[in-house]
Parts: C-alpha cells; structure tokens; sequence
C-alpha cells in the first residue's frame, strides 16, 4: 500500500526526523487558509500516489496569496499519470542550498533493508542509477543490530566528506528513516530531496513510504491511511473482497487459481493475439462466494467479452471446483461467454458436470485461451 | 534421488490441528512421509490422524519423536515466530508454507537460520516434493512420477501445470521445489540451481520463474559457467503492467527492473531456452535431452 | 541504584505489565485516605530498601480501615534492617491462588540478561537455589533477538506445564520485563510473587528493580526515583562529589587511588587488626578538590582517629599528588593523624615534599596501613 | 612473548585527539608502541604528536595504516560505538580502557564480536602491557620490566603495586593484562589464563581476582585441570561488606555469592596458593618456583 507524501511527513515526524509544517487542502479556499497561517512563501504540492509532479505541473512555489489560490486551483483536480489530483500539501517555501537522496528498501538479494543515499538529490534514483551509479552509496543493514552509529556517520561521511555536522545530520536522519521503516513495517521509504538550507540546517521536504501488505494487520490504524478515491474502483472492491486483482485493457476476463498461473494465462491470451482484461487470481479454494466476487467484478468492465476460467485442480478436486463455478455463474445474470478449463484430480468428473451448462469446457490451457479470445471476437 | 530430503527426514508439522494444517497432513501421510509428530501449543498430548503425536512445542517433538523437518501451517503473525522455533529445536530444514508473512519478520529471522546452518523454504510457497520419498507442503502427489528432472519454481500452480505435463509426457521428477513469491525467502533460485546441479539423480532441470527481482538473472549466471546438464526455463508476467503486484509480494516490475523480458534475455544469453507457452516447455526439455 | 517497589511497579506498568492499582503514603493519615479510594481490603506495605520487610511486620493485610490506620502508624517510622521506614505502598489486597517468582539480571558469565523463574514464587530465589535448585527455570536473552515468543512459551510451559492460558500469560509476563529491563539499563528486575488469583488472572504483585548506575546518564528522569532519604548521608555526598565511597564501621580512614588497592587496603587494615572506616576510591587523578570533598566526607565521622592515604603515583607523578594532598588537608582543620604512602613515579621527591608538613609518611603499603593503626590506636 | 600481541600488532587510539587519549597516546608512543593511526570524527587529516595521521572513522585508518588493534579511550555514551566500529574495520584486538559504560551496551555488542572473532579487552580496564613490545592503554611503562611472568587483573592501580614488587624482586613479566572490573568484560580470567597456558615466553602466573561473580573459580578449575606452571592468586575485598558496590561495576557481593573466602578456598582446592597480602606474591611465587 502506497501512501501520500503528507502522510508519510507524519510518520517521519514522529520518528524525529525533521519536517517542516505543512497541511492539505482539497480546494483553493482552503490552501489559501492554510498558507496564510503558514506565512508566505509557501509550496503547494500535488498529493497523487505517482512520481513526476513536479514535470506535470503539481508542484508550484508560491510567493504571493494570489499564486497560491490560482496554483491550488489549477492542481486540485489535475490529471497525473492517470491519477486524479485530490489534495494539494501547503508548505512553508524554504532556502535549500544542497539537495540529497536518502532512501530504503526491503532488498531480495540480501534480504535486507538496504540503504541507498546520493548527493544527486532531488532526482529520480532509477536515473541516477543509470547516469552515474558511482554516485549511490550503499549499505544493507544487519536486523540484529540496526543501523550502528559509526554506520551512519560512515554514510554521511560519503555523502558529505568535508563537513563533519551535516555528515553526522544524514546519518542520524538514516537512522531515523530505518527506525520509520520498522516501524511501519515499510517495503519503501524515501527522503527525495533531504535538503540543507543556507544556514545549514537539514530538512525532509519531501517523503515517500510504501507499506507491506502483509504487515497491515499489525497496523489497524493504517487502514485510515488508505486513499480510497485513488484506487480504481474494481481493485478496491477485490481488495475488499480478499482477491488480487490488476485491472487491464482487455477483452478476455480471466479467472485463475494462482498469481504464477494467472501472469502465465495473461501471457497465453497475449501470445495468441487476444488481450487479457485483468489479472485476477481466485486463490486456493472452490467457494462460491469468492468466485461470485470475482466475476461480479470483472463483468463491471464492458470491455469484457469473454470470461476464461483456468484452474489447476491440485489438491482441491476439480468436480468440486466446478460445482463451485456452476453455482456461482447461476447466482449473476451474465450474458458473455465462459471458457472453462479444469485439470487435475477428477477432471473427467468435472468435465461431465459442465456438459449440461452453458458453460463451455476446455482440456488444456492453451485451447481454453485460443476459445476464449476467439468468442470474444465474435461478439 | 532428491535435494533436501533422504531417507533420514523425520517431518514435524507446526499447526497441525488447524484447517490447512490437518488437511495437507493427511495429504503427507497418505503419500507415505515420515511424518513423526505434530506441534499445537496447548494441545500436546492429542494424537493426528490416530498415529501421529502432538505436542506443545517443536523442542519437545524433537526430542521425543527425533524430528529433523519443519512443515509450518501456523497463520501470518505467527509464521516467523513457527521458524525460530523450528530452527532453535533443532531442525534441519524448515518448509514454510504460510502466505502473507510480514516481510520484515523474514527479514529478522534470516540471520538466525544463517547462524545456525538452517535451510528454510518458502515462505508462501508449495513447499517441495520428491517423488518416492517425501512430501513436504502442499503440491498435489497424484501429478507428480518419479524421474531425473528436477524442477525449481517461484509459483504454484504454475508448477503443477508444468509437472503435469511432464508426468504426462513420461518425465519424472527428482525433486519439485516451490520456493515461494515473495521478495525475502530462505532458498533461493540459486539455492536450488546448485543442490539440483549437486545431485547425482538430476539429470535435467526446469526452472520457472516470474517478473520481480533478479533471482533468475543469478541463477543463469551461474548455471552457465557451472552446470552441464539441460536447463529449459519458463518466465511468467511478459504482459504484467510495472508498479503492479500480481498476487504474490514479489511480482512486481519496480523501476524498469525485473521485467520478464529482462529475465528471457538473460537466460537466453547463458544459452538456456526459455518456453514462450508453459506447454513447450516439455518440448524444449526432450530436444535438449536430445 | 535501587528503587522502590512503587517506583519498580511504575517501570514495569509503563512496559504493560499487569499492576494492581495502589499509592504512596507517608502517614497513616494518607494511608487510610488511599485505602478509602480503593476500597478494602488493602495491603499496606512498607517502601524501603531491603529484603525481608514481611519477616519484619513491615507488610500488613488489612481489612477493615481501623487495621489500615494502625499498621500504617506501626510500619510509618519502622526500622527494617537499619532502613527507616519512611513510605507505605497501600494496594489492593487480592486472592491469590498461586505464586511465582519471575526474575532477570546480567549474567556475568554469558554476558547476557538471564532469566530466573520459578514456580515456589513468594520466597526468596537465593533460598529456593539452595533448597531446591532445579525448581528454577534458566534461559540466557540473546541481545540480538531478545526473548523470542517460543522462548517465553517454552518458560511459561516449564513454570505450567498443564495449563496453556497460564504459560502464556507467564511467558508474556517474561518478555515484558525484559522489555522494561532494557528500556530502564536494569541490572536486575524481579516479579515476586507474580500472583494468579483465584479467577486465572495473572498480576505482578511486588517489583523490584536495580539500575545500572553506569547507565543513569541516559535516564536524567530516574534521578528522582533516587531516595536521598534512605541513603547514608555521607555516601550521598560521596555520590554526589563523584566518589565511590561505602561507609563501614572502623577507626582508620581510607583515600585510595583505584578500587582494587582500595579493598586491599581495607584488607590489609583488617589484617593487622585495625579497622577500615570506609572504602573510599578517590581515582585517578590528583585533584586537591577531589581529595577535600573526600577527607570532609571521612572526617564527618567522629570514629575516624587517623586517616591512610594509599596512592599508586602509577601515571601520575608521586610529587604531583603529593602537592595535592598537602594542599587539600591545608584546606581544612584536622585533627587526627593522616599517613601518606607514595609509590611509583617520583617517589623520592614526593617523600621530601611531605618531609616539610604533619603528614606521616611511609615508604610501602604495609608500613603505611601499620603506622595507621597504630596512630588510630593511640588517640 | 607475550600473549595478544606480537610484533604484527598496529594501533589505532578512538578518541586520539581527547584528554586522556592525547596523553596515553603519547605514553604508547614514548614506549614504542607500534601506534599507526588515530580516530576523532571530524578531525580527519590532522597529525597526532607530529606523526601519528588522524582519521575521522577507524575504517579510514584501518584502509590506510593497516592498523590491527584498537584502544579505546571515548566517552562512555559512546564506548560501546566505537567497539562496533572497530570490529567493523577489520580490528582484531579492541581495547577498551573506558570507565563507566552501561553493562547492556556491552552485553549487545558481545555477539557482534563473537560473530567477527573479534577479542575485546575491557572496558573499564587499564589495557595490557607486554614489556619490550608494546604497551596498549594506560599501565604505567616504568613499573614493568621483560621476564617471563604473566599477569592478569581485575584491578588498576592494584595491578600497578603487585606488578612493581615483582619488577622489584626482580620478577620481569611476559604481559600485565588488566581486565577490567565491569560485570560484563571481553577477555575473562579464564581467557587470559588459556592464553598465558598456550605462551610458551609465560612460566608462571600471578591472577589477582576481586570480589564479585565467579570468574576466579572457574580460572581455578581450568588450571587444576590444564596449566603446570607455578601460579599464585591474590584476591581483593576481603573485607567488603556484602551488596554494596566496591568502586567496580562488577566488585559487589550478591546473594552470598563471589565473597573473598569463596573463591580463596576455590583457589586453593585447586592448588593455587593465595596471598594474603599484595606483598606475600612475590614470597609465594619465588616458593612455587623452587
């Protein structure tokens, strides 16, 4: 779960990390309030779970009450990378003099929270990482020890050899940021631009963390977090509904057992030159209530003009599975067609059951795909 | 004849008596695993299935019953806690089965298996199964024949697919390993490249991968300058949009990297062949095997 | 340091631990206010540093307010093992079906937080390791990881093997005092007795703490946790001069650079039949200040007849300390014989320094601490 | 020659640049002691007493001097700090002579050494001094003389007076280790006394123990059972009062255990003579000697 820069300021706030102050607004009303409590200058920022604001337009400097109503005005509302901009961050402008990146991320090779910092901030990383890679320093952190003190001023000494207290302020921001990240059980955390001003006092302007999903039942309280409104609609409903669900431009509806098989079906209906209309995976077992779910979702799309079952029958025997999707599919009045392929344990009994439906049976995956894309053609 | 597992493997299940738990250790009996004993904190005493032992906690179920295997069942907040016991009793091998783990509760325990030379598997995976000797996890025995390929997938029922097909083109399997979606887990890829490639009884290897990380960049890396047998992958998620996950934690193309183009590229470049459909992949094995 | 058992039930609440409610009175007035608001029956237990207050009578139940009155007059003023008795804890009297002791200090051996439990709670644990030692249950913390949730289990089944609840809540009970044992730099915490009551539910009913004196820097709020008032006053100077001084009962004053040739001193005092007043380390430096604060706080003792420099000159040089020495007795009125043994670097200069004043020298340890007592012996 | 030291040994001072690490810096390098570097965050590229280069971090110092051992010499806030940094930097000796460090800062940064085979002297220690080859923390250099007595203490200045009877009776030493007085300290009597055993320069052995724990008895024990060399024992705090703190962290008698009598009728049980003097050492040893 990704979550905005104002609310990821909060929990660096409360990690002792240095944040200006700062509030959202959702109209030009409001951000003039608040930047009149504030004072002038101020920044007004985009709140939109995506990067590249500042290229789009979403992030303005303001120097004047006027500047900050017409900017709050053209932001609210504005379209970033397909997301809607619904609340603009009001900020107290400030003097940056050096700009750093200052990041964290769960790393697969070392299986660790691994610190990447660079004195190129206020760029993206991945562009750093291709421009100039020398320029990121790196550290995997030991969990037993968390990130020690002389490993952070080591750090900050790479950021910054020649000045030994903003070495030591970037250190003990990374250390903070590590304390965050437990915290909150983060997959991502990043300071982009950590920032010293003329006077040398260091400041998080800017703040990003990613949440694992798997952690969230530690965190109740993150649930308030959520931006609903940013979500698209069909993957909130299979969020609540306990499903994974990625929402495609496509035809062919997919219901499948499994995210490994369900990636492989998305990529099947491509290979023989359909489009698949999301990724869903119905997980492990053949309850009728979650595949209701899943087609009531799927059918929202017009778009779709056929549904595709793919179940690896497994453990779970297939005469069961279908049973499932023959109940399901009768409780929905759905007027496309449905593919259905079953294999596995009692799969000759399965098939026998889904004779007598509309439903139309497969044996392999690959016929399943090739009826599916072609029925939806024809439609 | 298998990596991981042998004649000595003495299986202790963690969560025993819940769902899942008695379910799959039904399934593990009945495909014959020597299945030695079960934990439930508060239940020891009780007996699974008429025959197998529960006890209170794994240090009691080693040292009665000489359990050297963890099979874990136990719900998320509790999976990590289910692998430093394991690991702590004694156990040699430890199969998590649990999705949904916290990943930083694995990033936790990582250290503590690495002290005291404890190979996890998984978490949120099928676990592995050697054909004609044990089962440890969830992966469906009646696809499954005894052979010389050995598979290593990171997903599930994409693996049994592609068994599947392999049983039924008369391929059998040394040993199948699933070892799990997500971003932290304890055998990786290379892991199994090299226990398959150290494995007299292997004599061909599929491997089946998936967008996110660089897991299967290594292991080609390595399987090119050091494993002589054939190698056919697959890679899953070509369509998969970047910045999404798809179902498991560790699908996700982040930063342009981990793409499934990425990962053909590099298996291709270490001269294995990667199935563009889950079904050539038998297809490419028997023209490998010549 | 030591604190009291209501300071220790603040520390161990604060880290979730579960405390009856209960308050401190300083006269039986107070004691019988707070026990209206808890409503009877209450304990009334005496706050004072040592063990054995309920050998003593300084712990009494009480049921109807005209006992809370009383005992508290009786314990208000009590001297338990020379400690004046100046609080009373009034808490809740409650039903106690069992108990057990839960325990943790630093093990010098394993470097590590050592649990000790045991279900015979209620007694002293130094008693239950003689009489009865395998009904203490052991377990070393590992720092990395602290005390896992199996670990805890493990215990709490060891301490109740046939009741899963209780383990549990025993188990539990151990995490959480080692979350307070670190968060406090504890040397040692202890629960005893942790009581179930008759209805299964688990509380901490006595709590003692130990701080780390070494770590109080940390923790500037635990300074007023400190009982100025039960401190011997001229150990509290000591303390707050920066000395590590302990009162004992003799007639030869002791000023020793180091705390090994400190106790050696004392030994060897006791040796040839003399006394020891103290155990005083003035430590490493020649500091005249250092040594007046340390001659007033001896000289506040009317038995003290003659006083024992014993000065290593090590690193420091003889004559530097020698200068010192005569410079801080010049600064007081004394009246009782000092000796002065010098050695190490400078020696000889030192002696003729002190050839010119009152002071007596020696040339060795032994000569010193028998010139001493024989001086002491003559006054 | 000696025991922990020899003539590879390169040092870095943490905290060069402080009081007392300026002036025992200068004692080092008066005895000759191989000191290559010094650290003081923020002072990187200054020069101790005209030649000893300063580096703002020990892994700086470590990268250009080839320094091996550290001594310590920081605050106690930060004591514990500069022990991880040490270990971190490749140091294989950490000395750390620092009064006054918490005791749970020590019992968290042991495993860190542990898992890098790192030894830590200290804290709360006057170092250890090998006459002729180097002299690592704070023990006086005019006391000491070569011979082939090997001496370890829990004690300062305590250490200081026995070390100059011997040097008196002209009684040279292999090394004079101090080993600190905290509750929780690196190298124990029983590792020094296993290192004195294994020295081949060490035939004798003089322990000078305090109230407090078990560390003598435990000493005893091993060197009834493995070391033949003369050995004589001195114990401090005959006297003490029990619970109360003698000066040292770890000098205290607790429970009625580690008293002065305990561990003098260890001691004896094993054999070791104990001086009931500081002045009787010398007699003892010249006696177990012949």
């Amino acid at each position: 779960m990704n979550i905005h820069e104002y609310q990821g300021r909060d929990v660096f706030r409360q990690h002792g990390l240095p944040v200006p102050p700062g509030k959202v607004a959702d109209s030009a009303d409001k951000a003039v309030a608040i930047a009149k409590e504030l004072g002038l200058p101020v920044m007004v920022k985009a709140q939109v779970l995506t990067g590249g604001r500042g290229k789009a337009g979403g992030v303005k400097f303001c120097a004047t009450i006027e500047d900050v109503e017409e900017n709050a005005r053209n932001i609210v509302g504005m379209d970033i990378k397909s997301h809607t901009v619904r609340k603009v961050l009001v900020t107290p402008a400030v003097d940056i003099a050096e700009e750093f990146y200052l990041g964290m991320l769960v790393d697969r090779r070392s299986g660790r929270v691994h610190v990447m910092a660079s004195a190129e901030g206020g760029v993206e990383i991945e562009q750093v990482a291709k421009d100039n890679p020398e320029a990121i320093v790196h550290h995997a952190i030991d969990p037993r020890y968390g990130l020690l003190d002389h490993e952070a001023l080591g750090l900050g000494l790479k950021l910054y050899p020649t000045d030994i207290k903003k070495a030591r302020q970037l250190g003990s921001a990374l250390q903070k940021i590590y304390t965050a990240f437990v915290a909150a059980d983060a997959s991502l955390a990043e300071i982009n631009p950590w920032i010293f001003t003329t006077k040398g006092e260091g400041l998080a302007i800017d703040a990003k963390i990613n949440l694992d999903d798997n952690a969230l039942f530690r965190h109740p309280n993150y649930e308030e977090l959520r931006d609903r409104l940013s979500e698209d609609p069909s993957e909130r409903q299979a969020r609540e509904a306990d499903l994974s669900f990625v929402k495609l431009q496509g035809n062919v509806g997919c219901l499948v057992n499994g995210a490994g098989l369900a990636m492989a079906t998305m990529d099947l209906v491509k290979y023989y030159g359909g489009q698949p209309a999301n990724f869903l995976d119905i997980g492990g077992s053949s309850n009728p209530e979650k595949v209701v779910n899943a087609l009531r979702i799927i059918l929202q799309d017009d778009e779709v003009k056929a549904i595709l079952f793919n179940i690896f029958g497994g453990i779970t025997r297939c005469d069961d599975v279908a049973r499932g999707i023959i109940e399901a599919t009768g409780q929905l009045d759905i007027k496309v067609p449905i593919v259905v392929r079953l294999t596995g344990t009692n799969e000759e009994e399965a098939r026998a059951l889904l004779a007598g439906t509309d439903l139309v049976p497969a044996a392999t995956m690959d016929e399943a795909v090739q009826k599916a894309i072609e029925l939806a053609g024809n439609a | 004849m298998a990596i991981f597992v042998n004649k000595d493997t003495r299986v202790v299940v963690q969560g025993i008596t819940g769902r899942d738990g008695s379910f799959h250790s039904q399934g593990m009996l009945d495909y014959g695993t020597p299945l030695v004993a079960g934990v439930t904190p508060g239940k020891g005493g009780q007996t699974f299935a008429d025959k197998v032992p529960v006890f209170d906690t794994v240090a009691q179920a080693v040292e009665e019953t000489g359990a050297n295997t963890s099979v874990i069942f136990v719900p998320p907040p509790f999976a990590a806690g289910a692998v430093y016991e394991a690991a702590d009793a004694g156990c040699e091998l430890v199969v998590c089965i649990t999705e949904g783990v916290p990943t930083l509760d694995m990033v936790a325990v990582m250290p503590y298996l690495q002290e005291r030379g404890v190979r996890l598997i998984g978490p949120n995976c099928p676990g592995l199964l050697a054909p004609g000797i044990a089962k440890l996890g969830i992966m469906p025995a009646s696809i499954v024949k005894e052979g010389k390929v050995g598979l290593v997938s990171r997903s599930g029922t994409l693996t049994y697919e592609v068994v599947w097909q392999l049983t039924n083109a008369g391929l059998g399997q040394s040993t199948c390993l699933g070892i799990g979606g997500d971003p932290v887990i304890g055998t990786t890829f290379m892991d199994a490249v090299q226990a398959f490639a150290a494995d007299p009884e292997t004599e061909a290897l599929v491997l089946i991968g998936e967008i996110g990380g660089d897991a299967e960049e290594k292991a080609a890396e390595y399987i090119q300058a050091n494993v002589d047998m054939p190698v056919v992958a697959f890679i899953a998620g070509r369509t998969a949009p970047p910045g999404k996950r798809m179902g498991h934690a560790g699908a996700i193309v982040t930063g342009g990297s981990g793409t499934a183009a990425d990962k053909t590229k590099a298996l291709e470049a270490a001269g294995i062949p990667v199935a563009e459909r889950a079904m050539d992949i038998v297809s490419l094995l028997q023209k490998q095997q010549g």
